[in-house]
C-alpha cells in the first residue's frame, strides 16, 4: 500500500501542534520526542512513498484532497502533487530536517526554560509542515501557502531570541524584505492566472507548452514578477540583505532554514516554472546576471567577515547566486543537483560552526578561535569535508553540481558570467580556507576559560555531522559528468521528465576536450585559492593580509563593512519612508481633513456665538427687527408689483 | 367718495397715523410712549376701517372697529397693569433699562 | 349673507360647547379661588376635566360651519382640538406641583390658561377675520398676563412687558392686514377672500403679507422672533409649555386657511420664495444661535424658532400633503417640545433662578426618569428615527420633495445637522458629566411624571405607528379648501 | 366739480389735527403730554368718523379712548409718577436710530405707493354710504357677530382678572 | 413559538436583543453581575437563533429568503419588510457571534452603570441586525439611523479620555451623510409615486422605477457618501481612528467589526442596484479612493504611537481593499470583499480585544509603555501573532483568502493597476502590524510594571479563542463561506447588470416595468 501524501506535511504539523499546545507542560522531553519524532515518522513515510516512485516510471502523480477556494471562474484545489522534482526536494528536505532537529536536541538542550524549547520545536515543525506544502503543491497558490509559511517561520525563528533587538528585528527584517519578493510572486500569479485562467501547475505548463505563441510576449514581465518573489525568498541582490542578518537565529536554524531549504525554495520555484522561463529569454537572462553578480559580491563580502556564521551567510548567498546563474542559462539540472549538494554540504558546515559555538560558549568571532582541530577533532574533520565539497575539489559533491553549473554556462556561450563563475569559485575556497585555518589551525586566541570549557559536541551533534560529511563526499556522485561516464549521470536522467526538449543548438553539448578543459580550470582555481588562504592563514599566520590592509585600507574596509548596502537602505528607503508616513499623517489627516472639518464646525459655534448678541434685551431692538422684516418682505413680494 | 371725501384722504391719513404710531414704538424709550404710540397704529386702522366700511356701504367696518376699540381698552388695563407690576422691581419703564433677559 | 339676521340655534350651541365649557371653567376657578380657597388642590384636576370636557363636546359636535360660515367643526379642527387639548392637559399636569412650588398656585393661573385656550380654539376654528382677531387678541393677552404672573421674580415682570409691547405691536400690523382684506373682499369671512381677481391685488398681498407676519410673530418665525427666547426664559413653564406649542400650530392653520382662500390657482412664486426666505432664514439662525445658549429654556426656544423654520417649509409647499405633515409634524412637536419643558420643570426646582445648562450634569444618573424623557424628546426634537420627531420632519422634507423643492429640503437637512450639535450637547450633559451635587433630588411628583410618561409615550407611539395619525391628517386635510394645483 | 365740499374740508382739517398731535405724542419727551396731545388727536379723530357717517364710533372713540384708556393712563402715569425720559446711559443709538429712520421712509413711501396704487379702488357691489343709524349696527351685533361678540367678553373678562392679578399690590398669599 | 421561529425567525433574531434589553432594565442597578451575565446569555440565546440561519439558508435559491412583510404606513407604501441574502447572512452571523465576544470580554471590566451598558450593545445589535435585513428603504433608514444612539452613548459615556468629541464627531460624521441619503430616499419614492401613482419604499418595486442619468448621479452621490462615511472611504475616515480609540475595548470590537460593514453592505444593496449606471459610471473614482485608502491608510498606521489608533488606521487600508474589490465588479473580487469584511471583523476584532486585555491591566495604549512582554504574557502573544498574521493575510488564515480574491479579481477586472497598487499593502501591512508586534510584545523588557502583568484572564480567553478558531477555519475552509457567498454576489451583478440593459433599450425616466 502507498501512504497518502498528505500524511507527509500531516505530521510535523501533529507535532507543531503537541509541542504548542502541551509542550510547556510536559517538558523537554515530551517536546523532543514529539518534534524530532513527528518529522523522523515523516521522513520515513516520505522515503516509504518516495523510493517506490523513484524505482517506477516516476510519473507525476496528483493527490486531491478537497475544494479550497472557489468564487466567480477562479477556483483551486488542496491537492498535492509527487514528480520527480518534488520527489527530490522531499527527499533531502525531511532527510536533513530530521538530522537538525535531532542536532536541535542537543544544541537547545541548555536552552533554559521549557517554554523556550517547546516553542523552538514548535516552529521547527511548522517550518517543516510549510516546507513540504510548498513543495508538494500542486498549483501557484498551495506553493504559495508554503512559501509564505516558511516565512512566517523563519521570522519566528530567527527573532527566536525575542528580547534580544538585533534578534527581533532581523526577523522583521527577513520578513518585510520576503514580503516584498512576496508582492512579485503575487503579482506574477494573477498575471497567470489572467493568462492561464488556472493557477494548476500542469493546466498552466501545459497550456504553455502547447501553445508558446500566444503566451510568450506577456511571460517575459510574468517571469520576472515570478522571480522577484525567488530573489526575495533565495536572497538575491539586491534582496539579500535579510539572510546575513537571520543569523541572530539558533545555529541549526541557519542550518536548515537559511542553508539547506527555505532559502533554495526560490530556485525550485524557477525550476518548477521552466517551462515558463523558456518562453521568456529576456527574463531567464535577467535570472542569469542576477544570479552571476549575487555570487561574487556575497562571495567578496565573504572574504573580510570575522563573524564565523557571516561567513556562512554570505557564502550561502553566493552559492544560491551559483544556482539562479544554472537556472538562467537553462542548466536547471545543474542548478537542481547544486541545490542538494549545498544542503548537504552547507548544513554540515552551519551545524559545524554551531558545534563551534556551542564549544565556544556562544563566541562567533574567528579571531577568538584558532586550534580547535586538537580539542575538536570530529566537528573538524566533517567541517573540512563540507569544506572542501564547497570549494569544489573533486571528488566531493560540490565540484560535480558546481562543474555541472560552469559547464552549462558555458555551453550557452555567456562567457562573462562563465568567468565570474570561475572567480568565484576561487575566491570560496579562499573564504572557506581562511575560515578553516583561523578556526581550526593555529593556536587558541579565546580567554583561559573558554579554552577550560573547550570540548566535543555531544553524539546528537556529531552523528548529523558525521552523516552530512558523508553526504557531502557521496552526494555527487549520482550527477557524474558525460566525461567520466555517459551514463553517470543518472540525476540529469531522473529530472528529466520535468523539463521538456531542450532547444537544438544544446543537444550538441560540449565535446569532451572542452569539458575537460573548463573541468581543469575550474578545480585549478579553486586549488588555488585553497592554497593561498592555507598559506596565508596557517603557515605563517596573517602577514599578508595586514600587508594588503595597509596597502588598500579603502577597499578593505568597503569589503569588510559589506560595501554599507544596509546604510545605503537605511538611507534611501527607510528613513524616506517614516517621513512620508508621519507627514501624510500629520498634514493630510490632522492638518488638512480634521483641519477644515473642526474650521467649519468652530466657525458655525462662532456665527452662534456672534448671532447671539443681536438678542439684545432691549424691546425697541426686537420691534426695529421686526419691522425691518416687515419691510424687507414688503420690497420683496410688493415690490414686484 | 363717502358724501364729499375722498376715500383717498381717509387712507393718507390712516397710512400717517400709522406710520407715526410705528415711528413712535421704535424711537421712544418710555414703555408707556410705545404702548400710546401702539394705540395709535390701532386708531389708524380704525380710521381706514370706517372708511372702507363707509365706502363699501356695510357696516362691519364699523362692527370691527368696535371690536378693535374694546380690544384696545383691554389691552391697555393689561398692559398698564404690566407696567406697574414690572415698575416695582426697576424704578423704571424705560425700555432701555429693561435688560435682565438677554443674549 | 349679511342679509338673513342669524338667529342662536341648538346647532350654534351644539358648536360652541367646548369654548362655553373652558370659559365657564375659568369663571368658575376664579370664584373658587375667591371664595373657596380650600379647593385649591381641585383646580389642576377641574382645568384638566374643563378641557377634557370641551374636547368631548368637540369631537361629537357635528360637522360644517356654523354662525352664518363663521365656526368650523370638521375632521381638521377636531385633530388641532386634540392637538391643543394635549398641549394644555400636559401644560396644566406640570402646573399643579410647579404652582404649589411656588407658592403661587392660583385659580387665576388656571382661569387664563383656560381663557387662553379658548383663543386657541378660536383660531383653529374661526372662518372670519374678526374672529381669528378676537381669538388672538384673547390668547396674547392670557398669556401677556401669564407671562408676568410671578410678579416678585422680575424675570417674570420683565418678560411680561416684552411680551406685551412686542405682541401690541405685532397685532396692530395683523390688524392692519385685516383692515386691507377687508377692504377688498367688502367682507370679514374667509369665504369673501376668494372672489375672483383678489390673487392679484397688491393691497391683498398686502395684507396676507402682514397676516404672515402677525402669525408668524405668534409661530417665532424669525425675523419676527425675538421676544421668544427672553420670554420662554421669564415665564413660568407651565405656561411656557402651552404658548410653545399650541398657538403655533393654530397660527400656521390660520395662514394656511387665508392663503388657501386667496390663492385659488395656488402660491404665486413670490410668495414662494418669500416664505422661503422666511424659513432658511428660521432655521438657520435658530440653529445656529441656540448653539450659543447657556440657559435650557433660551436653547428651547432658539430649538423651538428652528422647528418653525422646517412648518414654514410646509407653508411653502402649500399643498394637501403638506398641510397634513404639518398636523403630524405639530403631534410630534407636542411630544417633543411640551415633554422637553415638562422635563426642564421637573428637572429645575428653584423658579427664582434661571436654568443653565450646567446645572443639568449627571441628572441621567439622579434622576433617571425626567432626564430620560428629556434625552428622548431632544432626540425627537433631533429628528432621530423611531421617534415622532422623525416622522414629522419625514412628512414635510417629503411634501418639500414632492413639491421639486429640493434646495429648501437640503439646507432643511443640514440646519438638522447643525440642531443635533446642541441637542446632543443636553444628552452630553445630561448622562456623560459627574453631578454638581450629590444630595438626592425629591422624588418626582406624579403629575410630573404623568406628563413625561404621556409624552414618551407619544414620541414612540408616533414614531413607530405614524400610521393612523397620517391617514387621518390626510382626510382632514382633504377636506380642505384647495384649489387648483 | 361743483361747489367746494365743505365736509372735505373739515374732514381734512380734523385728520390734519388728528395727524398733527399724534406727532406731538411722539415727539414729546415727556409721558404726561404725550398722553394729552393724544387726546386732542382722538377727539379729531372722532371728527373724521362723524363725518364719515360713524356716529357710534364717533361717540366710543371719545367715550372710550379719551374718557376710558387715556385717563387710564394719566392715573398710571401719576402712580408711577415717572418724569420725562432722562438720557439715560446707553440712551442713544445712532444705529437704531438710523436703521428705524430708513425703514420708516421706506415703509411710508411703499404704503403710499400702495394706496395710490389701487388703494381707493372699491370692489363694485358697494351700495353707496349705509344710513348713519346705530340699531341696525346693534342688531347686527348680537345677530351675525353674536360668536365673536362673546368671545370678547371673555376677553375682557381675561383682562380684568389679569389686571386684577398683576395689579394686586399684596404679595400673593 | 414554533411558528414564531419558522415563520419570523429574523423578527426575533432582531427583535430578541431589544427584548432582552428591556427586561434588563428590570434588573435593580445593583446586580452588575447579573445583568452582564444576563446580557451575555441574551446575546448567546441570539447567536444559537442565528445558527439555524445559517443551516437553513439554501444558497442555490434565488432571492431574498426568510422573507417578512407587514404594511406598516400602507397609504406611503412604507412596509416592514425583511429578507436576507448571503451577503446579509454572514453579516449577521458576524454580528451575532461579535456581540456575544464583546460581552464576554466586558464581563471583568466595565463597572460604571453596567445596566446600561449592556442594554446599549444589545440595542445596537437590533440596529445592526435590523439594518442588515430591511428591505424596505424607509425601515432600513430607521434601523441605519438608530444604531447611532447606543454606540454614541457607549463611546461617550464609557469610553477614553477624549471621548466627548469622539462620540460627538462620530454622530455629527454619520449623521451628515445619511441626512442627504434620506432625502434621496424620499426622491426615489416620490419618483414611484409620480410614475406608478402609488407610494412605495420597497427596494423591489423601486428597482422598476428608472432615473433620468443627471438624477441618477445625484442620487447616487447622495446615497454613496453616506455609506463612503461609514466604510469609511479615504478622505471622509477621520472620525474613525478618533471613535475606534476612544470607545471602550467591547465597543471598538463591534464599530470595527460590524458597523463599518454597514457603509459596504448598503453600498451593494441599495446605492448600486438602484442607480447602476451612475455607479458604473463613478466606480473608477470609488476604486481609486478606495485604493488610496489602502495605501494611505497603511502609511499613516506606521508612525501611531497608541495601539488602538495603529488597528484603526489599520481597518482604513482594509476597507480601502474591499471598497477595491467593491469598484472592480467582477464576481472574484465582490466574494472576496465580502468576505473580507467578515475577516477584518474577526481579525481586528480580535486585535481590539487582546490591546484591551493589556489596556485593562496597564491602562494605557502608548505602545512605549509596552516592550518584551512576551514572555510575561506568551499566551496573549500568541493570540495577539494569529491575529495579527490574519490581518496581514498570511495563507492558511482568513485574511489572506479575501485579500487574494480581491485583488486576483481586480487584477482580471478592467482596473489592473488598482490590484497593483493595493497589493502593496501586503508589504506595507507586514510593516506596521510587525513593528507593533516588535514594540509591545518583544524588544528587551524595559518597563519594570510589566515584569508582573497578569495573563490573560479565562472569559478573554474563551472570546479570544472563538475569533481565532474562526479564522482558522475560513483560512483553512473558505468555499464554506464563499459557497453562501457566491450566489448572492452572481445574482446581484446579474440584476444590476440586467437593470442597465432595460435602461439603455427602455426610454427613461419610466417605470421599467409597469405596474399591473
Amino acid at each position: 500500500m502507498t501512504l497518502p501524501l498528505w500524511l507527509l506535511p500531516a505530521l510535523p504539523l501533529a507535532g507543531f501542534l503537541l509541542c504548542l499546545l502541551f509542550g510547556r507542560r510536559l517538558g523537554k522531553t515530551f517536546v523532543s520526542a514529539a518534534g524530532a519524532g513527528s518529522v523522523a515518522l515523516a521522513t520515513i513515510a516520505a522515503y516509504a512513498r518516495l523510493i517506490p516512485f523513484v524505482r517506477g516510471d516516476h510519473a507525476p502523480v496528483v493527490e486531491r484532497l478537497s475544494d479550497w477556494i472557489t468564487a466567480g471562474p477562479f477556483s483551486v484545489d488542496l491537492s498535492l502533487r509527487l514528480d520527480p522534482l518534488s520527489a527530490l526536494m522531499v527527499s533531502f528536505v525531511t532527510f536533513v530536517g530530521f538530522l537538525i532537529h535531532l542536532y536541535s536536541i542537543g544544541y537547545m538542550s541548555h536552552d533554559e526554560t521549557n517554554a523556550g524549547y517547546a516553542r523552538y520545536f514548535a516552529y521547527l515543525n511548522l517550518f517543516m509542515f510549510s516546507m513540504l506544502v510548498l513543495v508538494l503543491g500542486n498549483n501557484f497558490l498551495l506553493m504559495f501557502v508554503g512559501w509564505e509559511g516558511v516565512g512566517l517561520c523563519s521570522y519566528l525563528l530567527v527573532g527566536y531570541y525575542y528580547d534580544r533587538e538585533y534578534a527581533a528585528n532581523a526577523g522583521r527584517k527577513a520578513f518585510v524584505v520576503n514580503r516584498i519578493g512576496d508582492f512579485g510572486f503575487l503579482l506574477g500569479m494573477f498575471a497567470i492566472f489572467g493568462l492561464f485562467g488556472s493557477l494548476d501547475f500542469s493546466t498552466v505548463f501545459g497550456a504553455a507548452a502547447a501553445d508558446p505563441g500566444r503566451f510568450a510576449p506577456y511571460l517575459t514581465a510574468v517571469c520576472l514578477c515570478l522571480f522577484v518573489g525567488a530573489m526575495g525568498k533565495s536572497a538575491q541582490v539586491p534582496l539579500y540583505v535579510w539572510l546575513p542578518d537571520a543569523m541572530a537565529g539558533p545555529t541549526p536554524v541557519s542550518a536548515l532554514i537559511h542553508a539547506a531549504t527555505m532559502v533554495t525554495a526560490g530556485v525550485y520555484m524557477v525550476t518548477r516554472c521552466n517551462v515558463l522561463f523558456r518562453l521568456a529569454p529576456d527574463a531567464m537572462l535577467a535570472v542569469a546576471i542576477v544570479g552571476g553578480v549575487t555570487a561574487i559580491f556575497a562571495a567578496v563580502i565573504a572574504l573580510a567577515q570575522n563573524d564565523i556564521k557571516k561567513v556562512l551567510a554570505y557564502s550561502t548567498v553566493s552559492q544560491l547566486g551559483y544556482m539562479f546563474l544554472a537556472c538562467g542559462v537553462g542548466a536547471y539540472v545543474a542548478g537542481m543537483f547544486h541545490v542538494m549538494t549545498h544542503a548537504f554540504f552547507k548544513a554540515c558546515l552551519f551545524l559545524g560552526s554551531g558545534s563551534v559555538i556551542h564549544a565556544m560558549g556562544g563566541e562567533q568571532d574567528m579571531r577568538k578561535m584558532g586550534g580547535l582541530r586538537s580539542k575538536m577533532p570530529v566537528t573538524f574533520w566533517t567541517f573540512l569535508i563540507a569544506t572542501l565539497a564547497l570549494s569544489g575539489i573533486p571528488p566531493f559533491a560540490g565540484f560535480f553540481s558546481k562543474d555541472a553549473i560552469l559547464a552549462g554556462v558555458f555551453e550557452d556561450r555567456r562567457y562573462v558570467l562563465f568567468a565570474v563563475g570561475v572567480v568565484t569559485a576561487g575566491l570560496t575556497a579562499f573564504y572557506m580556507f581562511r575560515l578553516v585555518s583561523l578556526t581550526f589551525a593555529g593556536r587558541f586566541r579565546g580567554t583561559a576559560e573558554q579554552e577550560h570549557h573547550l570540548h566535543e559536541s555531544p553524539s546528537t551533534m556529531t552523528v548529523p555531522l558525521v552523516v552530512l560529511a558523508a553526504l557531502s563526499v557521496v552526494g555527487g556522485w549520482v550527477g557524474l559528468p558525460r566525461v567520466f561516464s555517459e551514463t553517470g549521470d543518472r540525476f540529469g536522467a531522473y529530472l528529466a521528465p520535468i523539463f521538456p526538449a531542450l532547444p537544438a543548438h544544446r543537444e550538441a553539448g560540449l565535446s569532451h576536450g572542452t569539458e575537460w578543459l573548463l573541468i581543469a580550470l575550474s578545480t585549478a582555481v579553486a586549488a588555488g585559492g585553497l592554497l593561498l588562504a592555507w598559506k596565508w592563514y596557517t603557515k605563517d599566520a596573517g602577514r599578508e593580509p595586514d600587508a594588503i590592509v595597509r596597502a588598500l585600507p579603502g577597499p578593505y574596509a568597503l569589503v569588510r563593512d559589506r560595501f554599507r548596502v544596509d546604510e545605503l537602505y537605511d538611507a534611501v528607503i527607510v528613513r524616506p519612508f517614516r517621513l512620508l508616513a508621519r507627514g501624510l499623517w500629520k498634514v493630510i489627516d490632522v492638518l488638512v481633513i480634521d483641519g477644515v472639518l473642526n474650521a467649519a464646525a468652530f466657525l458655525v459655534e462662532l456665527a452662534g456665538d456672534l448671532l447671539r448678541f443681536l438678542q439684545t434685551g432691549n424691546v425697541r431692538n426686537y420691534a426695529l427687527g421686526f419691522f425691518l422684516g416687515v419691510v424687507g418682505l414688503m420690497l420683496f413680494v410688493i415690490g414686484a408689483f | 367718495m363717502i358724501g364729499g371725501i375722498p376715500l383717498s384722504d381717509v387712507l393718507l391719513a390712516s397710512a400717517a397715523l400709522f406710520t407715526i404710531g410705528v415711528a413712535g414704538a421704535l424711537l421712544r424709550r418710555s414703555a408707556i410712549t410705545i404702548f400710546l404710540s401702539i394705540e395709535v397704529m390701532m386708531n389708524a386702522a380704525n380710521l381706514a376701517l370706517v372708511g372702507y366700511g363707509a365706502a363699501l356701504g356695510t357696516r362691519e367696518g364699523q362692527i370691527v372697529v368696535f371690536f378693535v376699540i374694546a380690544i384696545a381698552a383691554a389691552e391697555a388695563s393689561v398692559g398698564l397693569a404690566i407696567f406697574v407690576s414690572l415698575f416695582r422691581h426697576t424704578e423704571s419703564i424705560d425700555v432701555n433699562d429693561i435688560h435682565l433677559l438677554k443674549w | 349673507m349679511t342679509s338673513g339676521l342669524l338667529q342662536f340655534g341648538p346647532e350654534e350651541l351644539a358648536a360652541i360647547w367646548p369654548e362655553i365649557i373652558l370659559s365657564a371653567a375659568g369663571c368658575l376657578l376664579v370664584l373658587l379661588d375667591a371664595f373657596a380657597p380650600r379647593s385649591r388642590n381641585w383646580f389642576a384636576t377641574l382645568s384638566l376635566a374643563a378641557v377634557g370636557g370641551s374636547l368631548a363636546m368637540l369631537l361629537k359636535a357635528p360637522a360644517g360651519a356654523s354662525f352664518g360660515g363663521r365656526l368650523e367643526t370638521s375632521a381638521l379642527t377636531s385633530l388641532m382640538g386634540v392637538f391643543i387639548g394635549g398641549t394644555a392637559v400636559v401644560a396644566i399636569l406640570v402646573a399643579s406641583n410647579y404652582l404649589r412650588r411656588t407658592g403661587e398656585e392660583r385659580g387665576e393661573f388656571y382661569a387664563l390658561l383656560l381663557w387662553g385656550h379658548v383663543g386657541v380654539s378660536l383660531l383653529t376654528r374661526g372662518l372670519d377675520l374678526l374672529v381669528l382677531f378676537v381669538g388672538l387678541e384673547l390668547l396674547s393677552l392670557s398669556f401677556y398676563v401669564l407671562a408676568g404672573i410671578f410678579r416678585n421674580i422680575p424675570a417674570s415682570s420683565e418678560a411680561g412687558l416684552k411680551y406685551f409691547l412686542t405682541g401690541a405691536f405685532g397685532s396692530a400690523f395683523t390688524l392692519y392686514g385685516i383692515v386691507f382684506l377687508f377692504a377688498k373682499s367688502g367682507s370679514v369671512r374667509l369665504s369673501a377672500l376668494s372672489q375672483v381677481g383678489l390673487a392679484h391685488d397688491p393691497l391683498v398681498l398686502f395684507g396676507l403679507l402682514l397676516l404672515l407676519v402677525g402669525f408668524g410673530f405668534k409661530m417665532s418665525v424669525a425675523p419676527f422672533h425675538a421676544w421668544a427666547p427672553d420670554v420662554y426664559q421669564g415665564m413660568p413653564t407651565p405656561a411656557v409649555i402651552y404658548l410653545s406649542v399650541a398657538p403655533k400650530g393654530a397660527s400656521i392653520l390660520v395662514l394656511y386657511r387665508v392663503f388657501t382662500a386667496v390663492f385659488q390657482g395656488g402660491l404665486p412664486d413670490r410668495f414662494r420664495l418669500a416664505i422661503a426666505a422666511l424659513a432658511i432664514l428660521s432655521m438657520t439662525l435658530g440653529n445656529v444661535v441656540a448653539l450659543a445658549q447657556r440657559d435650557i429654556k433660551r436653547l428651547l426656544a432658539y430649538s423651538g424658532i428652528a422647528q418653525m423654520g422646517y412648518v414654514l417649509i410646509a407653508l411653502a409647499v402649500f399643498g394637501r400633503d403638506a398641510l397634513a405633515g404639518v398636523v403630524v409634524f405639530f403631534f410630534a412637536y407636542l411630544a417633543s417640545n411640551a415633554g422637553a419643558f415638562a422635563a426642564v420643570a421637573a428637572l429645575f426646582r428653584d423658579e427664582t433662578k434661571p436654568h443653565p445648562i450646567g446645572l443639568l450634569a449627571g441628572e441621567g444618573r439622579r434622576s433617571p426618569f425626567a432626564a430620560g424623557v428629556l434625552a428622548l424628546c431632544l432626540f425627537s426634537l433631533a429628528g432621530i428615527p423611531a421617534t415622532a420627531g422623525f416622522m414629522g420632519k419625514f412628512f414635510l422634507f417629503k411634501a418639500a420633495v414632492d413639491r421639486g423643492l429640493f434646495a429648501l429640503a437640503i439646507i432643511g437637512v443640514l440646519n438638522s445637522l447643525v440642531s443635533i450639535g446642541y441637542y446632543l450637547k443636553i444628552v452630553y450633559i445630561l448622562y456623560m458629566r459627574e453631578p454638581v451635587d450629590n444630595e438626592r433630588p425629591p422624588r418626582l411628583p406624579v403629575a410630573d411624571g404623568l406628563a413625561l410618561g404621556l409624552c414618551a409615550i407619544l414620541i414612540f407611539a408616533l414614531g413607530l405607528f405614524p400610521s393612523r395619525l397620517w391617514e387621518l391628517a390626510r382626510g382632514a386635510a382633504d377636506g380642505f379648501p384647495f384649489f387648483g394645483p | 366739480m361743483a361747489a367746494f365740499p365743505i365736509d372735505r374740508l373739515v374732514f381734512d382739517l380734523a385728520a390734519v389735527v388728528a395727524v398733527l398731535f399724534a406727532g406731538v405724542m411722539v415727539v414729546h419727551h415727556h409721558p404726561v403730554k404725550s398722553v394729552l396731545a393724544l387726546v386732542v388727536g382722538f377727539f379729531a379723530l372722532a371728527i373724521c368718523y362723524v363725518m364719515l357717517w360713524a356716529p357710534f364710533i364717533a361717540a366710543i372713540q371719545v367715550i372710550v379712548y379719551g374718557g376710558a384708556i387715556l385717563v387710564l393712563f394719566l392715573f398710571v402715569l401719576m402712580l408711577l409718577n415717572v418724569g420725562s425720559e432722562t438720557r439715560s446711559p446707553g440712551g442713544r443709538r445712532p444705529v437704531q436710530a438710523f436703521l428705524s429712520g430708513a425703514a420708516l421712509l421706506l415703509f411710508a413711501g411703499l404704503l403710499l405707493g400702495l394706496l395710490r396704487h389701487g388703494g381707493a379702488a372699491v370692489p363694485n357691489g358697494s351700495r353707496g354710504p349705509a344710513a348713519a343709524d346705530i340699531a341696525p349696527l346693534a342688531r347686527l351685533l348680537y345677530s351675525d357677530y353674536v360668536l365673536p361678540f362673546e368671545a370678547l367678553s371673555v376677553l375682557l373678562l381675561a383682562a380684568l382678572v389679569g389686571a386684577f392679578v398683576l395689579a394686586r399690590r399684596e404679595a400673593s398669599p | 413559538m414554533a411558528l414564531l421561529l419558522s415563520k419570523h425567525l429574523l423578527s426575533v433574531l432582531i427583535f430578541l436583543p431589544l427584548a432582552g434589553g428591556a427586561v434588563l432594565l428590570l434588573v435593580p442597578e445593583s446586580q452588575a453581575r447579573a445583568a452582564k451575565a444576563f446580557a451575555l446569555a441574551v446575546s448567546i440565546l441570539e447567536l444559537a437563533l442565528s445558527v439555524p440561519l445559517w443551516i437553513q439558508f439554501d444558497p442555490r435559491l434565488p432571492g431574498f429568503q426568510f422573507a417578512e412583510r407587514f404594511e406598516w404606513v400602507p397609504s406611503l407604501g412604507i412596509s416592514y419588510s425583511l429578507g436576507i441574502d448571503g451577503i446579509s447572512l454572514v453579516l449577521i452571523l458576524l454580528t451575532t457571534i461579535l456581540t456575544p465576544v464583546s460581552l464576554l470580554f466586558s464581563l471583568t471590566h466595565v463597572s460604571k452603570s453596567v445596566r446600561a451598558f449592556s442594554f446599549a450593545f444589545l440595542a445596537l445589535e437590533t440596529g445592526v441586525v435590523g439594518t442588515l435585513c430591511a428591505l424596505d428603504l424607509a425601515l432600513f433608514y430607521v434601523f441605519w439611523e438608530v444604531m447611532l444612539v447606543p454606540m454614541y452613548f457607549i463611546i461617550g459615556i464609557w469610553g477614553g479620555s477624549r471621548r466627548i468629541y469622539a462620540a460627538m464627531k462620530f454622530f455629527l460624521f454619520t449623521m451628515s451623510g445619511s441626512l442627504l441619503m434620506f432625502l434621496a430616499i424620499l426622491y426615489v419614492a416620490g419618483r414611484h409615486k409620480a410614475l406608478t401613482g402609488e407610494w412605495s419604499f420597497l427596494l423591489s418595486d423601486l428597482l422598476r422605477v428608472g432615473f433620468a442619468p443627471s438624477a441618477q448621479t445625484v442620487l447616487f452621490l447622495a446615497f454613496a457618501l453616506a455609506f463612503a462615511i461609514k466604510v469609511p472611504v479615504f478622505p471622509l475616515h477621520t472620525w474613525l481612528p478618533d471613535a475606534h480609540t476612544e470607545a471602550p475595548t467591547a465597543g471598538s470590537i463591534l464599530l470595527a467589526g460590524v458597523l463599518l460593514k454597514l457603509g459596504v453592505y448598503g453600498y451593494l444593496r441599495f446605492a448600486l442596484p438602484l442607480f447602476p449606471d451612475a455607479a458604473m459610471r463613478w466606480a473608477p473614482w470609488v476604486g481609486l479612493l478606495g485604493v488610496i485608502g489602502v495605501v494611505y491608510g497603511a502609511l499613516v498606521a506606521f508612525p501611531q504611537k497608541d495601539m488602538k489608533r495603529l488597528v484603526a488606521y489599520s481597518s482604513v487600508s482594509h476597507l480601502g481593499l474591499v471598497v477595491v474589490g467593491i469598484a472592480a465588479w467582477t464576481s472574484t473580487a465582490l466574494s472576496g470583499s465580502v468576505l473580507q469584511m467578515v475577516n477584518h471583523g474577526l481579525s481586528t476584532g480580535a486585535l481590539f480585544l487582546l490591546v484591551g486585555v493589556l489596556y485593562e491591566r496597564r491602562h494605557t495604549r502608548e505602545i512605549d509603555a509596552y516592550g518584551g512582554i512576551a514572555g510575561v504574557v506568551p499566551v496573549t502573544t500568541a493570540l495577539f501573532l494569529v491575529a495579527t498574521f490574519s490581518s496581514i493575510g498570511l495563507p492558511g488564515l482568513n485574511g489572506f483568502v479575501g485579500e487574494f480574491l480581491i485583488l486576483l479579481g481586480t487584477w482580471t477586472s478592467a482596473h489592473r493597476w488598482w490590484s497593483v497598487v493595493a497589493a502593496t499593502g501586503v508589504i506595507l501591512s507586514a510593516i506596521y502590524m510587525l513593528t507593533l508586534v516588535q514594540r509591545v510584545f518583544w524588544n528587551p523588557l524595559v518597563h519594570e510594571e510589566n515584569r508582573a502583568l497578569p495573563e490573560i484572564r479565562p472569559s478573554e480567553l474563551v472570546a479570544a479563542a472563538v475569533l481565532v478558531a474562526l479564522m482558522v477555519w475560513i483560512g483553512v475552509r473558505p468555499n464554506d463561506v464563499l459557497d453562501r457567498i457566491r450566489p448572492s454576489v452572481e445574482a446581484l451583478q446579474a440584476s444590476v447588470n440586467a437593470r442597465r440593459i432595460q435602461a439603455r433599450a427602455g426610454a427613461l425616466p419610466i417605470p421599467a416595468e409597469p405596474r399591473p
